[in-house]
């Protein structure tokens, strides 16, 4: 990904404050509880209203939010001291009991926490002074820190116990110490404004809006009449359109994305290499990537992007180098043919693809395999599914034979994906080892991954897990495309963001005004 | 034909073409539709391809020809079962009245508020339903109509002396509804089967077009409108031609029942 | 005529009732375990199956659930979205208001156009204004409500940028401002049927000997326009448009999703899709009672528009 | 100066000329009557006086009105004439009036400016007007058309149509719709109206009988052109044209049986085929070549008395006027043979109103009569009396109510209790003939399918080719007729197809309901004479259902006078007819509009 402003010229931006800001979301969160939603959508709206306790950048650095300082006397606990002089919108002060609360609430795998698969090490999280939250873990747990640090945004005890099931719905709106409250929740908008007890820099734009765009088309209709002023690009093949729209920038981030078709591995068809290779031969990943995003994606080498593997390997060159020796799977029908043939079903098979519809490159992905295997006697039918049905198959562990699927790594480090989709513990909802696979030498990695604090310990096992993958073929990797964001007439970002900046609310202290 | 009138003649033609599509199916496409040429993914129209391809390079006019099968055949299957249904019910409800005609009446007076497509969006969305039951719910929301039209054109007839009689020479129910009232009622029979092919072929590209019911990456009409819709700024080819051929085959099937309907008053008149 | 209605409303119940049962059914209709389709998106722990399940009752017999639904959907408690834990009625509330003006502006367009139009294509039978109208109108027809939004949009919000052809505005001149292209989608095919119907219908009158008749006793023109051909034109008239508004229904779905406009239509497409089956039910509830409300507006015009149906309402 | 003049007007559609080189003129405060059978173009040529043409109609030539020239004048320009000074009336007073509006709009709608102005005085005004037509206001006012029986609603269009004190009132077939007594009167009041206002008349009607009782001076028509006109009581006495003596002569009477029915053989050739030769020339007894080579003009032959004949003054003698027929009196046609075929005892039905769900109309109200073997049996009576219910009950089109139907020894009461056998030996039994020509056969099918399936419903191993020809040369058709379609024969030629139909079966009781009303005058007397024979050459019984006097006269036995579902009388024809017995029969007979009586008779 490159940097700020490719596209047109920027104008740079002054320090005056501006009436509203519109951000487009591919749909507004279903829920505002991010317990209940665990999706990004949720995680930018939130993040304006409620403050995490520690922000983790899109390089693994930490930077405190409500959290002055966070340390780890042992590797099993974590302590936050929270900063002084915070307070909730409705103007109580903020206590470690509201931290704590809110820790376990998006913790808590029993009352159904979409969220609780993050950390699965938490042992108690309990309040030990008036300002000091103390998270045990049950064992040394690498990204415990991490992964809590993208789910830590804190909300008021009071508010929320008040809310009880509706928290989240209109009627039970979190209530937070960030920059912004929400002002109103609909079907078609999310009104915040600006909080004025929030205690630190105050962000430029004194409301923001987020409001629903399905597709890069209505997003860019929407741009033009000015009705929003920022989105993200899905369907990144047409940067060049957004560009055109007058005014407006396109600006690609670094983006931690990995996409790829998994594999049931527990069930005929796919519980057999051949069939699986041969499924890997039959998509022409460099085409369909073309057809997709044009010059904006790249192909897949390894189940993860090298950015996630830059920080555990050492070097972006390690990374590079080491993804370069993994075997690849290029369109070849005639392997395909052959690879299907040594398989317990040569003559073919029928399978059903469920796809979500929010992902730009999962039907054309799977019209192009099925219009490849056809000729092997491979009957594949799509089926769309919205995202949420989709994420609810998902999460429940239902595994049909082929699904597409999408990560976005919230953290740097392939403990992002790697030890969720791989090994025994991913293989019940709702674990994400959506192939069902795993080998007693997985086990091991995934313990070193998740277990280790051991830089060098945990590169082995990432490379052991990456190639045992791409041998095995429980996923068949496919493309990382870039994170694209566009900013409409009169609007630019004063430095640089990047997609955590995104996702945690940060970008908005960096909105300006160009004149 | 002739006795139709010019629209009716000139609305024939496209009907005809569109009917050798769905009879011919791919045999007059140029390429295999569903053949995909990455390399010339999303090129415009031009020599080779004359509607332009789409993102997987596979070709327009091929797509739009080979789809007219689709597209065409559940709309004209559900028409078919309307009318089938709404022959049998209408005639019966015409030519007895009374209780059969009560009960029937009742019951399309009920389904006829409905609004068809919102109970069709509802039941095949909900139900996950794919083509068939797109045709059997649209089939089943499409017999009032048929119903209500073909038994007032009857009942105007069973009131005639003629099919008195024919019942007076004591001739079976079924040889009078059938020889007798429906010869003179084809007219209507013929509109409201193109009445009710064109709400259908409407009501298929619309669920299609929500992304139901429709196979995804299908070449029926309404999916390539659907599918193409993101790209309508940019490459709008992909969604024009299947749009145009929706509107020109509804709108010509509109204009043939209105010229075979016409013709039953001018010659109701004229007698 | 207070027993006629008194007697209407009563049906209406009884229709009410009948289609309460058949949208509680709906539930029976999604493919994969009722309780499945009630816990959504939540995650399947043993805990929230459990909870779930004595929510929704789910081990009484399915009469005895319709009974509870019922019971609470008179209380208008319509349960709450899987989807988004959202109470049902509260979000109606907020998409009903949308969808109610973009209605109305298309049925306004629908009248104000539809049936002046269709009236002088009927008076002018055969004359080239007649055939321009009645072929603009099979076209209507003909045309998908989505085509005509997306062509719309193409070129009066793309190619012209004449007007908005995103979301619903803010204020009212805004919000009507940025109705303007939806509205004329939606009564596109609509007023093709009213017109359609409207000209039908004054060819039928002004073939009728009471024109003639009043025309040869010097009755003026325009008495004779509106007393005479239009009051009798009145019936079927209204009849179409009580059909128009129903259908509307269907093409507010399409238009409000080309033209992302948060309405009913828009969020039953989303519950739909995420098999979101209180939603569905609360949005099927509201549409039927519409349905049913529009026909009893239709008898009752049609009773006052015509004394022979006023007799057949008040004497049955 | 007459106060409208037509001189040579041409009414055409598309070329095709309707209407030839009419003229005519109407003094003020007189009556003039146009007659012709039904197409010979009265209708337009009157509607072309007020500009109210169809559409795609058009007139040539010159209308003048009081010194206006109306023909060609702007809509505008008409319409100052319309109401006040010209008015129409029509025919269908089930059509003619705003099914919307009530009585009282109709009338107020048409009064002068002035007077509409003032709200009393409207209200004064349009009660005098309904009382000048024999309404109550107070009952009628504020009443809807649908609430109206038949009369009263041409009284209120009379009303509306004189509103605006008009000098010329149109009247096309004002009364053709009406029972015969609702029609004589209603024709009476016309006349006084017209006397008492000075007003002048035009009528057209089809009824010489109607024509003569109101009109000064009688105009005939025929394929579009005028062929003689004359005052009316010299066209009655001394007709000169050979078509108006025919219509005289098929004047069936209702005071004596005449054993040959005249009528005038043929049919009417359409008005654009006769252009350049007589329109009467084929149908003509006298017609020789000159008459086809050129188109006779009105030649006045006595003062008043205009004559469209080239042969006028050779044929005159041989002119048969009415007189002729006198003296011909045959009595009872046939007596009776002894034995009962068809016993009704006590029928009842009654039909769900159609106005009001609730409600109920008894059609038949406990009716009971006999139908001897071979007996021709008349059923009259007016509009809406059960005629026709009685016949559908018969028949098993209706179901009554209670009551018993013995036919041949079955029980008819319910044919659903019939088995399939006795289902298909009713047909045997009895079969009808319906009023209406024109839909009484499957418009979809040949004559020859039509008359195949009576045969084959007969007996099927019948030869069904020798028998149609059979059936087509016993009702006067020739073999060629059954490869057409009803749209391509005349009403005549239909209603004979029906009666072979009905023949075909070899039926013991033939119904006919009213097998000759809606036919023309000429060739009625030829379908009544066929239907005649037919009863005797295959022995049939016959229930005859009419309304008119005339024609129960000629084809029965036996009449039953049904009144409102009852039978108030029943007899010897000529006994009841001559001796009327109860006051709604002697009402009936009062009404009859002969050609021999002056005016209206009450
Ligand atoms: N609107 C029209 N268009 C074309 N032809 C017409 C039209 N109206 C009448 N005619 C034809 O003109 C001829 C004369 O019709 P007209 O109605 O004047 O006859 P009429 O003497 O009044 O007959 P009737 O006794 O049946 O009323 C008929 O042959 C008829 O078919
Ligand atoms: N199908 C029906 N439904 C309702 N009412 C009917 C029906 N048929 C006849 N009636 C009513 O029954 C009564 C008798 O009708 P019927 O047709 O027997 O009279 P008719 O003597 O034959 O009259 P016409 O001389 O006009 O033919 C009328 O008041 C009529 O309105
Ligand atoms: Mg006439
Ligand atoms: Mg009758």
């Amino acid at each position: 990904g490159g940097g700020n402003g490719s596209g047109t010229t920027t104008a740079a931006g002054v320090e005056t404050e501006f009436d509203s800001f519109t951000w487009a979301l591919q749909q507004l969160p279903v829920s505002l509880d991010l317990a209940k939603d665990a999706t990004v959508n949720t995680q930018q709206v939130i993040s304006l209203v409620t403050e995490p306790l520690e922000r983790v950048a899109n390089d693994g650095t930490f930077r405190p939010a409500l959290a002055a300082s966070v340390t780890q006397p042992d590797p099993t606990s974590i302590v936050y001291e929270l900063a002084p002089g915070a307070q909730f919108s409705d103007g109580t002060p903020l206590t470690a009991e509201d931290a704590v609360w809110s820790l376990q609430h998006v913790t808590d795998a029993k009352a159904g926490a979409q969220t609780a698969g993050r950390v699965k090490s938490i042992d108690s999280i309990t309040a030990t002074t008036p300002t000091t939250v103390t998270v045990k873990l049950k064992f040394a747990d690498p990204t415990a820190r991490d992964n809590l640090s993208v789910i830590s945004y804190v909300q008021s005890k009071k508010a929320a116990e008040a809310a009880g099931a509706a928290l989240g719905t209109p009627s039970g709106l979190p209530v937070g110490t960030g920059p912004y409250v929400f002002k109103s929740s609909g079907p078609d908008k999310i009104l915040l404004e600006r909080n004025a007890k929030h205690a630190k820099t105050q962000p430029k734009a004194k409301a923001v809006s987020f409001v629903p765009i399905k597709d890069d088309n209505t997003g860019q209709l929407a741009m033009r009449s000015n009705s929003i002023n920022g989105a993200q690009v899905t369907n990144v093949k047409q940067i060049g359109q957004w560009n055109n729209i007058s005014g407006a920038q396109t600006v690609q981030l670094p983006a931690n994305v990995t996409s790829y078709l998994t594999l049931d591995t527990s069930q005929p068809p796919f519980d057999d290499i051949h069939a699986r290779r041969a499924v890997a031969h039959s998509i022409d990943r460099q085409g369909v990537s073309r057809a997709v995003y044009g010059a904006n994606g790249v192909v897949l080498r390894g189940l993860v992007p090298q950015t996630l593997l830059e920080g555990v390997a050492g070097s972006a060159d390690t990374a590079k180098g080491f993804l370069e020796t993994l075997p690849q799977y290029d369109l070849d029908k005639g392997k395909a043919k052959s690879e299907l043939a040594q398989s317990k079903t040569p003559g073919g098979f029928e399978v059903t693809i469920p796809y979500t519809t929010s992902s730009p490159w999962a039907e054309p992905t799977i019209l192009n395999l099925q219009e490849n295997m056809k000729e092997l006697g491979v009957t594949i039918t799509p089926k769309p599914e919205s995202p949420e049905v989709w994420a609810k198959r998902v999460f429940a562990h239902d595994t049909p034979g082929i699904q597409s699927m999408q990560l976005i790594a919230t953290i740097p480090d392939p403990n992002a994906v790697l030890p969720r989709v791989v090994g025994q513990a991913g293989i019940a909802a709702p674990g994400l080892n959506l192939a069902n696979w795993t080998t007693p030498k997985i086990e091991d990695d995934v313990k070193a991954l998740t277990g280790s604090v051991d830089r060098e310990a945990r590169w082995a096992a990432t490379q052991s897990v990456l190639k045992q993958v791409s041998e095995q073929l429980p996923y068949i990797p496919l493309y990382a495309p870039n994170f694209v964001v566009a900013l409409g007439k009169g609007f630019t970002f004063s430095e640089p963001v990047t997609q955590s900046d995104v996702l945690d609310g940060t970008w908005i202290q960096r909105v300006r005004a160009t004149a | 034909m002739k006795r139709l009138g010019a629209p009716a003649i000139v609305a024939a033609v496209p009907l005809a073409v569109i009917l050798v599509c769905v009879v011919t199916g791919d045999l007059l496409a140029p390429f295999p539709p569903n053949a995909q040429d990455l390399m010339l993914s999303s090129s415009g129209p031009g020599a080779q391809h004359w509607l332009g391809t789409d993102d997987l390079g596979r070709d327009v006019l091929s797509r739009v020809i080979s789809g007219a099968r689709v597209a065409v055949v559940g709309p004209l299957l559900v028409a078919l079962v309307a009318v089938a249904v709404g022959v049998c019910l209408g005639l019966a409800a015409a030519y007895y009245r009374g209780r059969v005609d009560a009960v029937i009446s009742r019951l399309v007076d009920v389904m006829y508020a409905l609004p068809a497509l919102l109970v069709a969006i509802v039941v095949v969305g909900i139900s996950s339903g794919g083509y068939a039951v797109t045709v059997l719910v649209l089939s089943l929301l499409s017999v009032p109509t048929a119903i209500r039209m073909i038994r007032s054109a009857a009942s105007v007839q069973c009131g005639l002396p003629y099919v008195e009689a024919a019942q007076s020479l004591r001739l079976p129910a079924r040889t009078v509804m059938f020889r007798h009232v429906l010869p003179n009622i084809v007219p209507t029979v013929v509109a409201t089967f193109l009445l009710d092919f064109v709400v259908a072929l409407i009501a298929f590209s619309a669920l299609a077009f929500l992304g139901i019911g429709g196979q995804p990456g299908s070449a029926e009409w309404g999916v390539m409108i659907a599918d193409g819709r993101e790209q309508i700024l940019s490459e709008p080819w992909l969604s024009l031609a299947p749009a145009v051929l929706i509107i020109l085959t509804a709108v010509c099937a509109t204009v043939l029942g209105d010229s075979v309907y016409d013709r039953l008053t001018t010659r109701r008149e004229a007698r | 005529m207070t027993r006629f209605l008194a007697r209407r409303l009563a049906a209406m119940v009884a229709m009410l009732l009948l289609v309460s049962f058949l949208v509680f059914s709906l539930l029976a209709l999604a493919p994969g375990s009722l309780l499945a389709t009630l816990m959504g998106t939540a995650p399947t722990t043993p805990e929230l199956i459990e909870a779930t399940t004595l929510k929704y009752h789910l081990d009484d017999p399915f009469l005895v659930q319709y009974g509870r639904w019922l019971a609470d959907a008179v209380r208008f408690d319509l349960g709450t979205s899987v989807r988004s834990g959202e109470n049902v009625l509260d979000a109606l509330g907020q998409a009903l208001p949308m969808s109610f003006q973009l209605a109305l502006f298309a049925l306004l367009l629908v009248v104000l156009v539809g049936i002046p139009l269709g009236t002088a294509a009927g008076l002018r039978r055969g004359a080239a204004a007649d055939r321009v109208v009645s072929t603009a109108a099979a076209f209507g027809m003909s045309a998908p409500p989505f085509a005509v939004g997306l062509l719309l949009v193409y070129v009066f919000g793309v190619l012209l940028d004449w007007f908005p052809v995103f979301g619903s505005g803010d204020g009212f001149a805004d919000g009507l401002w940025h109705l303007v292209l939806p509205a004329v989608s939606l009564a596109a095919g609509l007023m093709a049927i009213v017109l359609r119907q409207t000209r039908a219908a004054m060819l039928d009158v002004m073939d009728q000997d009471y024109i003639t008749f009043a025309r040869a006793r010097g009755v003026a023109p325009g008495r004779v326009l509106v007393k005479y051909a239009l009051r009798n034109a009145a019936v079927p008239i209204v009849t179409s448009s009580g059909v128009v508004l129903i259908a509307a229904l269907s093409g507010a779905v399409l238009v409000e999703t080309v033209f992302s406009l948060p309405g009913v239509g828009s969020l039953l497409v989303v519950s739909v899709n995420t098999k979101d089956i209180p939603m569905v039910q609360g949005i099927a509830m509201v549409a039927a009672a519409f349905v049913i409300l529009v026909n009893l507006a239709v008898d009752v015009l049609t009773g006052l528009l015509d004394p022979r149906i006023r007799a057949r309402q008040v004497a049955s | 100066m007459s106060l409208l003049t037509v001189d040579s007007v041409d009414i055409s559609h598309r070329g095709r000329r309707l209407v030839r080189d009419v003229g005519f003129s109407v003094d003020a405060g007189t009556s003039v009557g146009i007659v012709g059978e039904s197409g010979s173009g009265k209708s337009l040529t009157v509607r072309s006086l007020v500009g109210l043409l169809p559409a795609g109609v058009s007139a040539t030539g010159s209308v003048t009105f009081d010194g206006w020239e109306l023909l060609g004048l702007p809509e505008r320009g008409l319409r100052t004439v319309r109401g006040g000074r010209i008015s129409l009336l029509m025919q269908d007073p089930f059509s003619m009036l705003n099914p919307v509006q009530t009585v009282f709009a109709h009338v107020a709608e048409g009064l002068a400016a002035e007077i509409r102005r003032n709200r009393a005085k409207v209200r004064a005004e349009v009660h005098g007007r309904l009382e000048e037509v024999g309404l109550d206001p107070a009952r009628v006012a504020r009443r809807y058309p649908f609430q109206l029986s038949g009369g009263m609603r041409q009284r209120v269009a009379l009303a509306a149509a004189l509103a605006g004190d008009p000098d010329l009132l149109i009247a096309d077939e004002p009364t053709t719709a009406l029972d015969a007594t609702t029609q004589a009167q209603v024709l009476a009041m016309l006349d006084s109206l017209r006397r008492r206002r000075g007003m002048a008349l035009v009528l057209v009607t089809h009824d010489l009988g109607v024509a003569f009782s109101v009109c000064d001076r009688i105009m005939v028509m025929y394929a579009g052109s005028l062929v003689e006109q004359a005052p009316a009581d010299e066209l009655r006495r001394d007709p000169r044209h050979p078509y108006t003596a025919g219509l005289l002569g098929s004047h069936l009477p209702v005071d004596r049986r005449v054993e040959t029915m005249r009528s005038i053989p043929g049919r009417v050739p359409p008005a654009d085929s006769v252009g350049g030769q007589c329109g009467f020339a084929s149908r003509c007894a006298w017609a020789v070549d000159a008459c086809r080579a050129e188109r006779p003009l009105l030649t006045l032959t006595t003062p008043g008395h205009t004559t469209a004949c080239l042969r006028v003054d050779e044929i005159a003698p041989d002119l048969l006027g009415p007189a002729e027929q006198e003296g011909q009196d045959t009595g009872d046609a046939n007596v009776a043979a002894p034995g009962v075929l068809l016993t009704v005892r006590d029928l009842r039905k009654s039909y769900r109103d159609l106005s009001a769900a609730k409600q109920r109309t008894d059609a038949v109200k406990g009716v009971s009569f006999d139908v001897g073997v071979h007996e021709s049996v008349g059923l009259v009576g007016e509009s809406g009396s059960g005629k026709t219910t009685i016949a559908r009950t018969l028949l098993g089109l209706a179901r009554p109510d209670s009551g018993t139907i013995g036919l041949g020894g079955l029980d008819l009461t319910d044919y659903r209790r019939l088995s399939r056998e006795q289902s298909r030996g009713v047909a045997h039994l009895v079969q009808v003939v319906f009023q209406d020509p024109y839909s009484s056969l499957n418009p979809a099918r040949t004559i020859g399918a039509t008359l195949r399936e009576a045969i084959t419903a007969r007996d099927r191993a019948a030869d069904h080719r020798a028998e149609t020809a059979e059936l087509l040369a016993q009702v006067g058709l020739t073999e060629q007729h059954a490869r057409r379609r009803p749209a391509q024969l005349s009403g005549g030629e239909r209603q004979r197809i029906a009666i072979a139909r009905a023949v075909a079966l070899r039926p013991r009781l033939l119904i006919c309901d009213e097998p000759v009303a809606a036919l023309d005058v000429s060739v009625r007397a030829e379908i009544l004479t066929l239907l005649r024979e037919l009863q005797r050459r295959y022995r049939m019984s016959m229930l005859f259902i009419t309304h008119e006097l005339s024609v129960v006269r000629q084809m029965t036995d036996r009449v039953l006078v049904l009144y409102r579902g009852e039978i108030v009388e029943q007899g010897r024809t000529a006994l009841v007819l001559d001796n009327p017995g109860h006051e709604y029969t002697a009402r009936l007979v009062g009404s009859v509009l002969g050609l021999d009586q002056e005016g209206v008779t009450r």
